[in-house]
């Protein structure tokens, strides 16, 4: 089974062509690694691929499927029945003095009990009373103004980031997006977050499945803290972390959600020689605990010692796919990248 | 670890004996029955903290909650309704119709980034205004809804003049409030708010389903906001007209939160303390001893102390967010328990 | 630490004002105090600063003396900044102050009939004479003009402690209509600013207008914060009415209106409620959009065609403030004297007593007229008078009803 | 009238005043295009505007003046109001709002919102004192005439549909200096400086633009403009109040949003889209609907288009 397939994948901005027909695919297991010079489009390709953006052209799979909201007669049933009870809104707003003078003024005596069946048999005698314009034509136009909305609400959600996150791909970005003001720990929790089952009530009230789950994943949180070596300052803000720390972090966070399918934009930049080290040893372990990992790296060192395949861009445009020997038999590349950036 | 009282419960200690300090001293120095607003705008502005200060969604229309609060409240419970179904259950109601209201707002806007969804929330202030008082066969129009019905437990009743017993029963209420609140806060959701504030792509990026997330925000502080309207408008005994409820309203609770120190629920109590008190204690109580020393009552806009209440407030305002950027009291962030 | 300058303000206030609360019972008999409820921040600083005007004559002119007494006098403000209108919860604050001084015997106030939904209550309880001079919605006082429950909600102790010396909407608004039927209107649009006191006292005048069939062409709620009506007057226009009622105050923007009406090419009657009898209203509109074709109805007659005691009143306010005395300085004085003779006339110097004398006013002699306060609390006086603009001045037309 | 007259006349109306709130809403988004702020003050600082333009006009005695004097006259207004708006803008800026530029953006609006308390107590001062006509202050929250000096008669003569001077006059302000905005903003060097503020201040302060003069800049333009709209509004209206800063910013700030927050023909449109609901709903539906319409279409067009109408859809960087 393939972990990710993308086939023609094509980005535009207005006139600018970010990726263009891009096609490759990972397998299970494996690490992959795509290269290329600055602007080549990498950070571009992982954003339509995770969501962020909506590809021009293209399709995106995960484990051979595609994740996207089909439009299915749930959701079809679901904008009708906005449409529906955004109609009977719209016929209850404008007529709302009517229907309450015919029903309960009319009925009400001051001080007496209220004849509830005379109320209820009033307002539906108003309801069926209604003049042209305010039932009918106000049903229509409400309706029309709250299936139109329903069905922009429901084209805009059907690819966003948070359900291919949910499907089990996780990733972390170029420019590290870490939670600033919250601890490490929270930190990695909001990673877990989709995986937990307790919800508002149980929080509100502190039920004691929220005191389970609260236990268990500030467990496995501190757990996971210590796998990536930041289990001393778990407490800490994520904002007053070295730079090193935060790019760990980042990943500790991506991990978080056991993903299968795990996408680092760049983990080792800025990173010195140790800590290379460190990190090649890190997306190993990553990998070996049963998690396909994708890169996007500059540094030749790691792309080559640790990716099992590896495919370059330049220009928007895919120049090379293969194994790291392949990559480096490959005259186009060399000349596209190797050759001119220097060996880290 | 060892318990250690902390600032919340300082505060709410102090405002527990305050009447009893008030009755060694002489009337005009009592402040209890101004601190009742307090607790009031409390409630409200803890209900804008969520919204605004956990999920960081800038809220300029919490007052139209608390009016849609209030006139429900009113209207299920007013002997001139046919409903009247008490005070208790009118004010659990105020809880699910704030939420709902909230939802019918948020379900379609809470895409929009941030200050277009301040100004849907401004508009909503402005219908919920309009409605109110163009609806005259339901709401009353600007006559407003009254009496509206006091509390009563056990056989005891709370009528206006009880002004400590009101004291105690809003300070109660903003107590479980403040804990509903601080329960949520240390949850998986307050955990998402949080990072949806910080970074809203990178939390959507990690499966936080982030419009749901917000919507819960958007309902719980409108469901607070109903609840404060829906207690007003019970002390009061009438729900006043529905300008009592506009921008203005909003605008104060917004810089309650802010001066206070935005997402700290001790912020938001030091925040309403400063501003409301400032409000209807230090500058009532100065004009009065301004007054009676025979300065002001001129007919001279100058010479005249109301006539610099706007000034006042605006300068407290420019000088509180000037020397504490962050609120008086900002959120301690580090320690904050999962 | 932020909080100790705060302390030490609050601490400076209290002993400030215990100190000025001693000072002042070292006097003869003792100290009553009035306190009056207006609303002195924002936009109606304009009206209740001449209510207060005339309060304070009233109180100078009997030296602040009643019988040995000393007449205080406190201006509270149930106004908040950032509401600039009246707040329930300040106005609530009010009377709950008013309750707790012992001194105090009188309460003259609200501007607002709303607020004084919140404030009747608690003074009744506490058995205080509560005395508006502005107040106009009928419900507060008549039984079966506004909503079942009224005024009888607003009586908690079942006795009538709340008095008004202005006519109220259902009078005012009948009056209107029958003199806009004498002044050869056939066909009315009705416009009011969707408050309290505007809506009710148009509703009055559309449904008076109905049974003295005047035709109502249109009938509509304005937006008083709009920039202009210009879109409104071309509505109104588009239906050619003879005359056009505005149910709204100088505050609520009738100056605009009329000036919108003039400018938009209307040509016919402009008449509004005593909410706008003030010279700031003239100002607002400007005087050649009103001359001539403007008629304001008020409760009472103008200062200029009273007699000794009104002639009295408007040298001495001239006297003292400089200007004309307007509407509501006019009932803000009469509040006051209505309020000082009881306390003269009161057989026990306790709220009781006063209220009892408030309540037994005959035949007073006042500003307004000579009047008494009925069975509800209600002026008895049903001499409204009709008023035009010349030269940028009010003038007498002639007295409605009667 | 026939019924198409009246829907020309109240395009007419609708298009005046939706010039003056684009106007007031152009100084609004240019500021908050380039610190993200809404300016809560800016409808404060243009009533002070306003105020200005009644005491000079009252200092001059420019109601005597004959009629092409005055015409003089109101373009002193303009420029003197101008300068006063933009210069007080400015100040704002410097005192209240430049300590701030490192803080949360909540704080800013905090400030915002105190300078408009400030300048609408102000305003409530001015209104009594320099003007004799305002019996020495007792009156000074009811609103104030503000003199025509632009004749009403209809140019069209005896047509139903009524155009007055004072329609063309908002015109001859208001499209001059909208282009000469556009002209700024696109084509000078301040306003490439003031594009590039807008879209990251720190990169343009490493490239050697000063930012804080450029900000202080856009602040006093966007001032200016206000000054500009207020003594439009003040000679269309013929009324001025220390409250009217309130509406004034509010449908600036829904003009700004519904065209797209940052566009300056988004704002124009914004503007003009206001004025002909407005008017359209007062005659076709019922004045008191009129705000809760404007406010739902406001929210319904948003629904369909996130940013506005000619916003665009700025993609955030990842």
């Amino acid at each position: 089974m393939s972990a990710l397939s993308a086939q023609a994948i094509t980005m535009r901005f207005g006139g600018l062509v970010a990726v263009q027909d891009v096609s490759f695919t990972v397998q299970e297991h494996q690490i992959y690694a795509v290269i290329g010079p600055n602007g080549a489009g990498k950070t571009t390709l992982f954003n339509a691929i995770t969501g962020i953006y909506e590809p021009t052209a293209g399709v995106v799979q995960f484990f051979d499927r595609v994740v996207c909201l089909t439009f299915s007669w749930r959701s079809a049933i679901r904008i009708a029945l906005t449409s529906l009870a955004c109609a009977l809104a719209t016929v209850i707003a404008v007529n709302i003095q009517n229907l309450w003078q015919a029903s309960i003024i009319e009925n009400y005596v001051y001080a007496q009990p209220f004849p509830w069946s005379n109320g209820l048999r009033d307002l539906f005698g108003a309801l069926c009373g209604l003049s042209f314009a305010s039932g009918v034509l106000a049903a229509i136009l409400g309706g029309l103004a709250g299936g139109g909305a329903a069905l922009v609400l429901w084209w805009r959600s059907r690819r966003t980031p948070d359900l291919i996150a949910r499907a089990g791909v996780a990733r972390t970005f170029q420019n590290i997006r870490l939670f600033n003001e919250l601890s490490l720990v929270q930190n990695v929790l909001v990673g877990m977050d989709h995986r937990m089952r307790a919800g508002f009530w149980s929080a509100l009230f502190r039920s004691p499945r929220f005191h389970a789950e609260r236990t268990r994943f500030h467990a496995e949180a501190l757990e996971l803290l210590s796998f990536v070596g930041l289990a001393d300052r778990s407490h800490d803000a994520a904002g007053s972390l070295p730079y090193g720390f935060r790019r760990r972090l980042e990943i500790a966070r991506a991990l978080a959600g056991k993903p299968r399918l795990i996408l680092l934009d760049e983990p080792a930049a800025g990173m010195n020689h140790s800590e290379i080290v460190d990190l090649i040893a890190l997306i190993r372990r990553v990998r070996d605990a049963g998690t396909t990992v994708v890169l996007i790296e500059h540094h030749m060192r790691l792309v080559m010692g640790v990716s099992d395949r590896i495919l370059v861009l330049q220009y928007g445009r895919q120049i090379a796919e293969g194994t790291p020997a392949e990559i480096r038999a490959n005259p186009a590349c060399v000349e596209a990248y190797l050759g001119t950036e220097s060996h880290g | 670890m060892r318990w250690r009282p902390g600032p919340i419960v300082c505060i709410l200690g102090i405002a527990a004996v305050l009447p009893l300090i008030e009755l060694f001293l002489p009337q005009p120095a009592h402040v209890s029955e101004a601190v009742r607003g307090v607790f009031l705008y409390a409630i409200l502005a803890l209900g804008l903290n969520v919204v605004t200060g956990y999920a960081g969604l800038l809220n300029l229309g919490i007052a139209a909650f608390m009016a849609i609060g209030a006139y429900a409240f009113a209207i299920l419970t007013c002997e001139i309704y046919p409903f009247q179904i008490g005070f208790w259950p009118g004010l659990l109601l105020t809880l699910p119709v704030g939420a709902l209201a909230g939802f019918l707002l948020g379900a379609p806007t809470l895409r929009l980034r941030g200050d277009y969804l301040a100004i849907v929330t401004l508009g909503f202030g402005e219908i919920v205004q309009d409605v109110l008082k163009n609806l005259d066969v339901v709401t009353k129009g600007t006559q407003g809804i009254n009496p509206v019905p006091a509390p009563s437990l056990g056989g005891t009743m709370w009528t206006a003049e009880d002004e400590y017993k009101w004291y105690y029963l809003l300070l109660a209420l903003l107590i479980v409030v403040i804990l509903a609140i601080r329960n949520l806060e240390r949850s998986r959701l307050g955990r998402a708010w949080f990072s949806i504030r910080e970074d809203e792509l990178a939390s959507r990026s990690m499966g936080i389903r982030v419009e749901r997330i917000k919507m819960l925000a958007f309902s719980a502080a409108a469901a607070i906001a109903a609840f404060a309207g829906g207690l007003s408008t019970s002390v009061l005994s009438s729900t006043g007209e529905p300008s009592n409820y506009d921008f203005q309203v909003s605008i104060l609770a917004l810089c309650i939160v802010i001066v206070g120190g935005i997402g700290s629920i001790v912020g938001v109590l030091v925040g309403a303390l400063v501003m409301i008190g400032l409000n209807s204690i230090v500058l009532v109580k100065a004009t009065a001893v301004l007054e009676t020393m025979g300065i002001g009552g001129q007919s001279n806009v100058l010479l005249s102390p109301n006539n610099w209440k706007y000034l006042i407030f605006g300068l407290a305002l420019v000088l509180a967010v000037r020397l504490k950027p962050h609120g008086l009291v900002p959120p301690r962030i580090e320690r904050r328990a999962t | 630490m932020k909080k100790q300058p705060l302390f030490a303000l609050a601490l400076v206030f209290t002993s400030a004002m215990t100190a000025v609360t001693l000072a002042q019972s070292t006097e003869t008999k003792g100290t009553l105090t009035i306190i009056s409820s207006l609303p002195r921040t924002g936009s109606a600083n304009a009206q209740t600063t001449t209510i207060v005007n005339g309060i304070k004559l009233a109180i100078a002119e009997v030296n602040g003396q009643v019988d040995g007494w000393t007449i205080a006098y406190q201006d509270l403000d149930d106004a908040s900044p950032q509401r600039g209108n009246w707040d329930g919860a300040l106005e609530a604050q009010n009377a709950n102050a008013a309750t707790k001084d012992p001194s105090c015997v009188a309460y003259i106030g609200t501007f607002n009939s709303g607020a004084a939904k919140m404030a009747m209550p608690i003074l009744n309880r506490a058995g205080i004479v509560m005395v508006s001079p502005a107040n106009t919605y009928p419900g507060l006082t008549k039984p079966g003009k506004g909503e079942p429950n009224e005024p009888m909600v607003y009586r908690p102790s079942g006795k009538i402690n709340y008095f008004r010396i202005v006519p109220t909407d259902d009078l005012q608004g009948v009056q209107a209509a029958d003199w806009a039927k004498q002044l050869g209107a056939k066909k009315v649009f009705i416009l009011h600013d969707r408050e309290l006191y505007g809506k009710g006292i148009a509703d009055v005048f559309q449904a008076h207008a109905k049974t003295i069939s005047v035709e109502v062409v249109g009938f509509e709620g304005t937006d008083s914060k709009a920039a202009n009506y210009r879109s409104l007057v071309t509505k109104i226009k588009a239906v050619s009415p003879d005359l056009v009622y505005f149910g709204g105050t100088t505050q609520t923007n009738a100056g605009q209106i009329a000036k919108d009406l003039r400018t938009g090419g209307y040509e016919g009657m402009y008449m509004v409620p005593d909410g706008c009898f003030e010279q700031a209203f003239i100002e607002a509109a400007g005087d050649s959009n009103l001359n001539d074709k403007t008629y304001i109805t008020f409760g009472g007659l103008p200062a200029d065609q009273l007699l000794g005691r009104g002639a009295n009143f408007r040298e001495a306010y001239r006297a003292k403030y400089g200007g004309d005395p307007e509407a509501y300085a006019a009932y803000g004085y009469e509040a006051a004297r209505v309020v000082l003779q009881a306390i003269a006339n009161a057989k026990t110097m306790d709220r009781a007593g006063i209220l009892a004398a408030v309540a037994a006013t005959r035949d007073f002699d006042g500003v307004l007229g000579k009047w008494s306060f009925d069975a509800n609390g209600d002026t008895s006086s049903q001499v409204l008078s009709g008023q035009t603009v010349t030269n940028g001045k009010f003038a007498f037309v002639k007295v409605l009803g009667g | 009238m026939q019924d198409y007259e009246v829907f020309l006349q109240q395009l007419i109306t609708g298009l005046s005043n939706g010039m003056i709130i684009a106007l007031v809403a152009l100084g609004y988004t240019m500021v908050y295009g380039i610190i993200e702020l809404i300016n809560f003050a800016h409808g404060d600082v243009f009533m002070l505007g306003a105020f200005l333009a009644l005491t000079l006009l009252g200092a001059l005695g420019m109601e005597a003046w004959p009629s092409h004097w005055q015409l003089a006259g109101v373009a002193i207004m303009l420029l003197a109001s101008a300068g006063f708006c933009g210069c007080l803008n400015w100040s704002l800026d410097r005192v209240a709002y430049r300590p701030l530029r490192r803080a949360s953006k909540l704080s800013l609006l905090v400030s915002a919102i105190g300078c408009s308390f400030i300048c609408t107590n102000l305003g409530l001062f001015w209104g009594g004192m320099p003007m004799e006509v305002f019996a020495g202050g007792v009156a000074a929250a009811a609103p104030k005439d503000f003199p025509q000096l632009i004749p009403q008669f209809n140019i069209l003569g005896e047509s139903a549909i009524r155009i007055v001077p004072a329609d063309v006059a908002v015109l001859v302000v208001t499209v001059p200096l909208m282009i000469a905005l556009v002209y700024l903003v696109k084509r000078t060097r301040l306003g490439r400086a003031m594009r590039a503020v807008a879209q990251d201040a720190t990169a343009a302060a490493l490239m050697g633009i000063p930012v804080d003069r450029v900000i202080g800049i856009t602040f006093f333009i966007g001032g200016a403009l206000g000054g500009f709209a207020s003594v439009v509004y003040a000679l269309y209206n013929n009324t001025i109040g220390f409250q009217m800063g309130y509406r004034a910013g509010m449908d600036a700030f829904t003009a700004a949003v519904l065209g797209g927050i940052g566009s300056l023909p988004g704002a124009v449109l914004g503007g003009l889209t206001i004025g002909c609901v407005r008017a359209m709903s007062d005659q076709y539906v019922e004045t008191r609907w009129t705000n809760t319409i404007v406010f739902g279409i406001l929210i319904l067009i948003l629904i369909f288009r996130p940013s506005g109408l000619l916003g665009s859809t700025r993609r955030e960087k990842v």
